[in-house]
């Protein structure tokens, strides 16, 4: 029977996540440098890429993650109330999207899935901006140019090769700047992240695979998806790979800084591991309790992102009133602007329906606007013109 | 007769699938320990076993792709794509294995592998979530294509597709999961209508109106909004969208003389301009007016805000009908 | 004036984009080295370089993944599919990016993508070598459709394509790649005739044939034979098959009475289905019969030995003119 | 800029199948078993597999050797004489075939693309069965089931899916037999070979990946599908893998029963890099003059792994006449039935395009077969009534 228990052979069917590595490459332990207890641990090598972040740049780490837990628990309410269709969470997962959003410059460029709205935050998308998809007031909710980062790819996986060929793009242009893409655990069973790295791998482009594996695809297990490690995947394609403890934002940032710098400086594709946790829901339409233990969740609960930064700045006696009280502020500044935003965004008008499918007119649809905006003015109140019921 | 939801109804169609045939199988993502995001095959890993209902790796080439590889084995494949936006990873899969293996062995080896996609808007979704790509399968040679649209039809011929020694796609109207229907479970598939027949929901004589999954009950509804305002319209279910059962509408159309066809799908290249074509080479001379098409715009399926502009509404319908009839309508005036 | 082959003058079109517009930037497999399997790139990569003309990995997925990437950067990439039948891995990139991104961004990226696809059968290929898959394309919002039947029109119109802010799905008539003809390389254009618009390629009163790619030629030479038989054929290219320019075949049929219009594809469907639909529903009261269509049949493009019967021949397209004229037919005394 | 050339970075660009390994799993070297020189060299490993191979099941190895040689080249005339539309040379690629195929049990199934004929030749496929497709009188031209071989894929890649499906029947069958799948160098770019190494390593399918690295993918050399080797993608997945000498027939004898006997005992999913060379165009419609150099050519040509068999056979004095004569023989008798075969072939009636698109009536396309039959019979004399000239 193919279960996908029962591998029986050479390779172990571990836990997600925890399978021994057979090949080396993606390094033999999680790089970690804050322990969940919050304490600053040394590691030999990549200690060197977050030396120069100085304690008040910690805070401000601490502050992005306190924010974009406050944006989704804000978002996960305004959809709770109605006023967004759908939202997934990103709860748990805050430390691997500020520490790598945070080590971009202005001139990369993110390709990134629907769960990296603390990315969009970093990028300085606007709050409303960043729920506007949710609410069903666009297909998406910024223009990419002006945060430079494409807005959340839905179809698994299909941004990673955006990001490569962005990435190659680059390169004709001679520039130094870098194409970061992060998708899930699941996408790397997907044929196109797979043909991501054959391409970034030929053409040795500066593309930084950002996999956020949260140990879940919905109701999968990662284990599913891959019997041993996901970083270990990069190799087999030339591709050097790092695996990071998602839920440390320094060993985040140092990892996706090395990564970038080797990218930068002609040394091609880096993929990046960030082993992290989807707390919540895959998204407010899902319910985990059919599929994950309670158990899981616990362990995975006392290794908080926000909690082990708290801790370490608690120890360097960092964690003053007046700085929590900062922290405190700018996340009820950022919700209620958030909140705000989200509830006065202006609806569209029904004819938005055909602006932009194409760039110039096109002779089919005018015609189908025409034949429309007359059917509409057919009616007294437009309004009663598109209920299902109808309004006569 | 049980009432029982619409996703209810072909959850017990595949039990019984899968009870009267070891070699049938469903594989997809998410539908075994969650029993799908719809919740359609709720219960069967848990009686079935994980070997008959299987949990896949989230790659949609890897599903349709094995799955053919199963049924070269004998078995009889029922996969699930989870929304209609993302049977396109699979669709060099289906086109050029799925539907050509059979023809390419010259009869040797059978594709009954049945590919249930819930498809169409409606549900306030985000974009890749409300799509009606059923045209594209409609035009692929060596594919069958049915929609259903109750509980009743949803039962007996998912229970036909996974009997047919073809390859079917099955389009399940997800906007109408969750409503009831009296099922009769005692209904065997064999012997009951044939899931390449349309069939006749509502008789009328003055304009026939063709649709087919989410559309059939706003189609039924038009009708009897019609009939208030004295217009007879006969409503036909299309239950098989390829090949699409002309015989049927051909009666129809030549007792009315008046044809109009819904679908949620974009209209250019829809099936609606199959039908309105077949239609019109076997009755030209019995046809009163050009057919009429009453569907989604030729546009990407717009965000949730906008959707109900894009779907065929009862009034666009009544629209329709009136320029099928001749009588007063949104473009009254316009041409002739 | 140069005489020149079909293949050349895209040859030289491409040159001509890629000295023009930096931006341009051609991908594909056996492009570079080899010049494509049809040597329709022949020597541009030793011209304009590796880094212009990109010999890619084998994945089409990733082709038409990275050039949307490349798009969005700024670049304008176009893309060959080697044959018709390899373009089905792409499709899930074409589909729900290429064609969705203009839209989905509110038109802040644009993805000035060609995609050019050898197209059609007649060469006794094997298997996925022939398709005519564009009917997936013409039904898919937010791509432009084109398609090229002579040397002058393939030069023209591939640079209007990569000068196009959408998306181009450019098809290219395999068989007639050895054909040669008149071609003015001087023509700008930017003042041509738009590759939006049909052409009436020979003129006529009793009937009207529409055509497009490999079938212009067949139906001229149709055009010829009836007019021995004292029948007045309207041949039309259409050129543009997404969007269709209804307005020129309008005027025509409004003229005739009586349209023909042939296809290699597969006839359920297919672009005849909505040319006829739309046809019919713009001059429904001027049509004397019903539109007549003469393609492929619903069968996977057959082996090399029965493609000539798969192919809309001279005398099948004749017999479809006798039948929209209503003279004695194979098919006359079936029905009314 | 992005060319193939220019990686500057961790990744040596090496020559193709050149590249040091950076990860292990693949083996440090080619398993070899006969050198060019034709002699016999022991390995530790291998050896095991194939010393029951005898001086006569030598001969016959050398014998099939020589005899898909001599339909590849009957087939390549039978194209130049106009009577196949197209033929795709497996010259050189001799051992890679015949080394695998030989060591497959009757009930093991073979997924291949167009060039194992080979392969076909030692499943039992009739000789003009090999070339009715190409010959242009069927899609494919045998049963799949009459000799567990399905007909030859074109998409390149995509039948690596189907044998990971049927491997996973297999295992719901409780079986022991095992799906074995053929496939190109170049084909290791597709989605779908990798999809179906995932799915292959998640249920641990008894499905052996034989990748024929022949260095060309039509114009493509390896290089520009992988900067390192092969074999070495696999272990990403978590899937062993093996790589070996391509041209030795013993060599691919005994990595492929390796691989047959783990996934038989439940061991899942094998990778075998056989690296060889394609000697001939890509297919007769190609000219490889234009992309590769004749040089490369001349060090391939002397690994041929004919002349080291026969080589070999001469080191042991099994190289008699009377033994050549038979292999010269048996070579000429197939020449003679491939040939007979193929142009006696009856061409198929013109109906037969309707015929077993759907396994059971379909109205729309039974409406099209009788208006065509009618169109036909329209005709005095049928065969004028399809030639693009016309009749009239
Ligand atoms: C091509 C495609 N297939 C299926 C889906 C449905 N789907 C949405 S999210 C998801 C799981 C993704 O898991 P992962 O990649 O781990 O990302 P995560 O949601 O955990 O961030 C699935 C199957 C999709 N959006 N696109
Ligand atoms: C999906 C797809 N894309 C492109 C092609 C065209 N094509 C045929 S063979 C080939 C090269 C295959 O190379 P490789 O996998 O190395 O196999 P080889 O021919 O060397 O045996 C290409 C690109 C195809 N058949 N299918
Ligand atoms: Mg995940
Ligand atoms: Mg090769």
């Amino acid at each position: 029977m193919f279960t996908d228990e029962l591998g029986q052979g050479g390779i172990p069917a571990g836990g997600p996540g925890d399978s021994a590595g057979h090949h080396g490459g993606a390094g033999e332990s999680l790089v970690q440098l804050i322990t969940p207890g919050g304490e600053r641990v040394s590691h030999p090598q990549y200690d060197a890429w977050v030396q120069d972040v100085s304690d008040e740049q910690l805070g401000f780490l601490y502050e992005d993650l306190v924010v974009i837990r406050r944006i989704d628990t804000e978002a996960t309410a305004l959809q709770r109330q109605g006023e967004l269709g759908l939202w997934p969470p990103l709860l748990g997962q805050e430390a691997a999207q500020i520490g790598s959003a945070r080590s971009l410059r202005d001139d990369d460029f993110v390709f990134s899935s629907y769960r990296e709205n603390g990315v969009a935050y970093c990028r300085g998308v606007d709050l409303a901006d960043i729920v506007k998809v949710w609410r069903g007031n666009a297909s998406a909710g910024w223009d990419p140019y002006t945060v430079n980062m494409a807005t959340p790819q839905i179809i698994i996986g299909a941004q990673t090769l955006h990001a490569t060929g962005y990435a190659m793009g680059i390169q004709n242009d001679g520039a130094d700047s870098v194409a970061i893409t992060y998708f899930g655990d699941g996408a790397t069973s997907e044929g196109d992240v797979n043909e991501a790295m054959v391409f970034a791998a030929s053409f040795q482009s500066p593309v930084v695979f950002f996999c956020s594996n949260n140990h879940w695809a919905i109701s999968e297990p990662v284990r599913l998806q891959s019997h041993i490690r996901i970083a270990d995947r990069a190799a087999g394609f030339g591709i050097p790979s790092i695996r990071v403890d998602g839920n440390d934002v320094l060993a985040v940032m140092a990892a996706t800084r090395e990564a970038l710098e080797r990218a930068r400086h002609g040394g091609g594709p880096t993929f990046i591991e960030a082993v992290t946790y989807r707390m919540g829901p895959h998204t407010t339409a899902d319910d985990p309790t059919r599929y994950r233990d309670a158990n899981e969740l616990e362990d995975w609960a006392a290794k908080d992102p926000i909690a082990r930064v708290k801790g370490l700045l608690e120890r360097k006696g960092l964690l003053t009133g007046q700085f929590e009280a900062r922290v405190a502020a700018k996340a009820d500044a950022v919700a209620r602007e958030l909140r705000a935003g989200c509830i006065t965004m202006p609806d569209p008008e029904p004819l938005d329906i055909f602006k932009h499918v194409y760039s110039t007119p096109n002779s089919w649809l005018d015609r189908q606007e025409d034949h429309y905006s007359r059917y509409l003015a057919s009616f007294g109140d437009p309004a009663g013109a598109h209920s299902e019921e109808g309004a006569r | 007769m049980t009432q029982m939801t619409f996703a209810r109804a072909i959850n017990s169609g595949l039990r019984k699938s899968l009870e009267n045939d070891p070699k049938v199988i469903l594989m997809g993502e998410d539908i075994g320990t969650l029993g799908g995001v719809f919740r359609v095959t709720d219960g069967l890993q848990k009686d079935f076993g994980k070997h008959r209902v299987v949990d896949t790796p989230l790659a949609e080439s890897a599903i349709m792709g094995t799955a053919v590889g199963l049924a070269y084995r004998g078995y009889r494949p029922v996969v699930e794509i989870q929304f209609d936006g993302f049977v396109y990873p699979a669709f060099d899969q289906i086109v050029s294995q799925v539907a050509k293996i059979h023809y390419r062995t010259q009869g040797a080896v059978k594709m009954p592998i049945t590919v249930r996609i819930p498809f169409g808007g409606g549900i306030g979704s985000p974009e890749h979530h409300s799509e009606s790509p059923e045209a594209y399968f409609t035009h692929t040679s060596g594919l069958r294509v049915v929609s259903v649209s109750n509980p009743q039809d949803a039962h007996t011929m998912i229970q036909q597709a996974i009997a047919s020694d073809d390859p079917v796609l099955f389009f399940e109207p997800k906007r109408r999961y969750h409503d009831k229907g009296e099922v009769d479970e005692s209904i065997d598939p064999a012997t009951a209508l044939s899931m390449e027949k349309a069939r006749v929901v509502a008789e009328g004589k003055d304009v026939t109106l063709v649709a087919y999954g989410p559309l059939v009950k706003t189609a039924k509804d038009a009708a009897v909004a019609a009939a208030d305002e004295g217009v007879s319209v006969e409503v036909i279910d299309l239950r098989s969208l390829a090949p699409v059962d002309f015989a049927t509408l051909e009666a129809s159309v030549r007792k009315t003389g008046r044809l109009v066809i819904t679908h949620e799908a974009g209209q250019s290249g829809g099936l609606g301009a199959e039908v309105a074509t077949s239609i019109t080479e076997r009755c030209f001379y019995h046809l009163e007016a050009a057919p009429v098409r009453v569907t989604g715009f030729d546009v990407p399926y717009p965000y949730s805000k906008l959707e109900s502009h894009h779907l065929p509404s009862l009034d666009r319908i009544l629209d329709g009908v009136d320029r099928a009839l001749g009588r007063p309508n949104s473009l009254s005036g316009l041409e002739g």
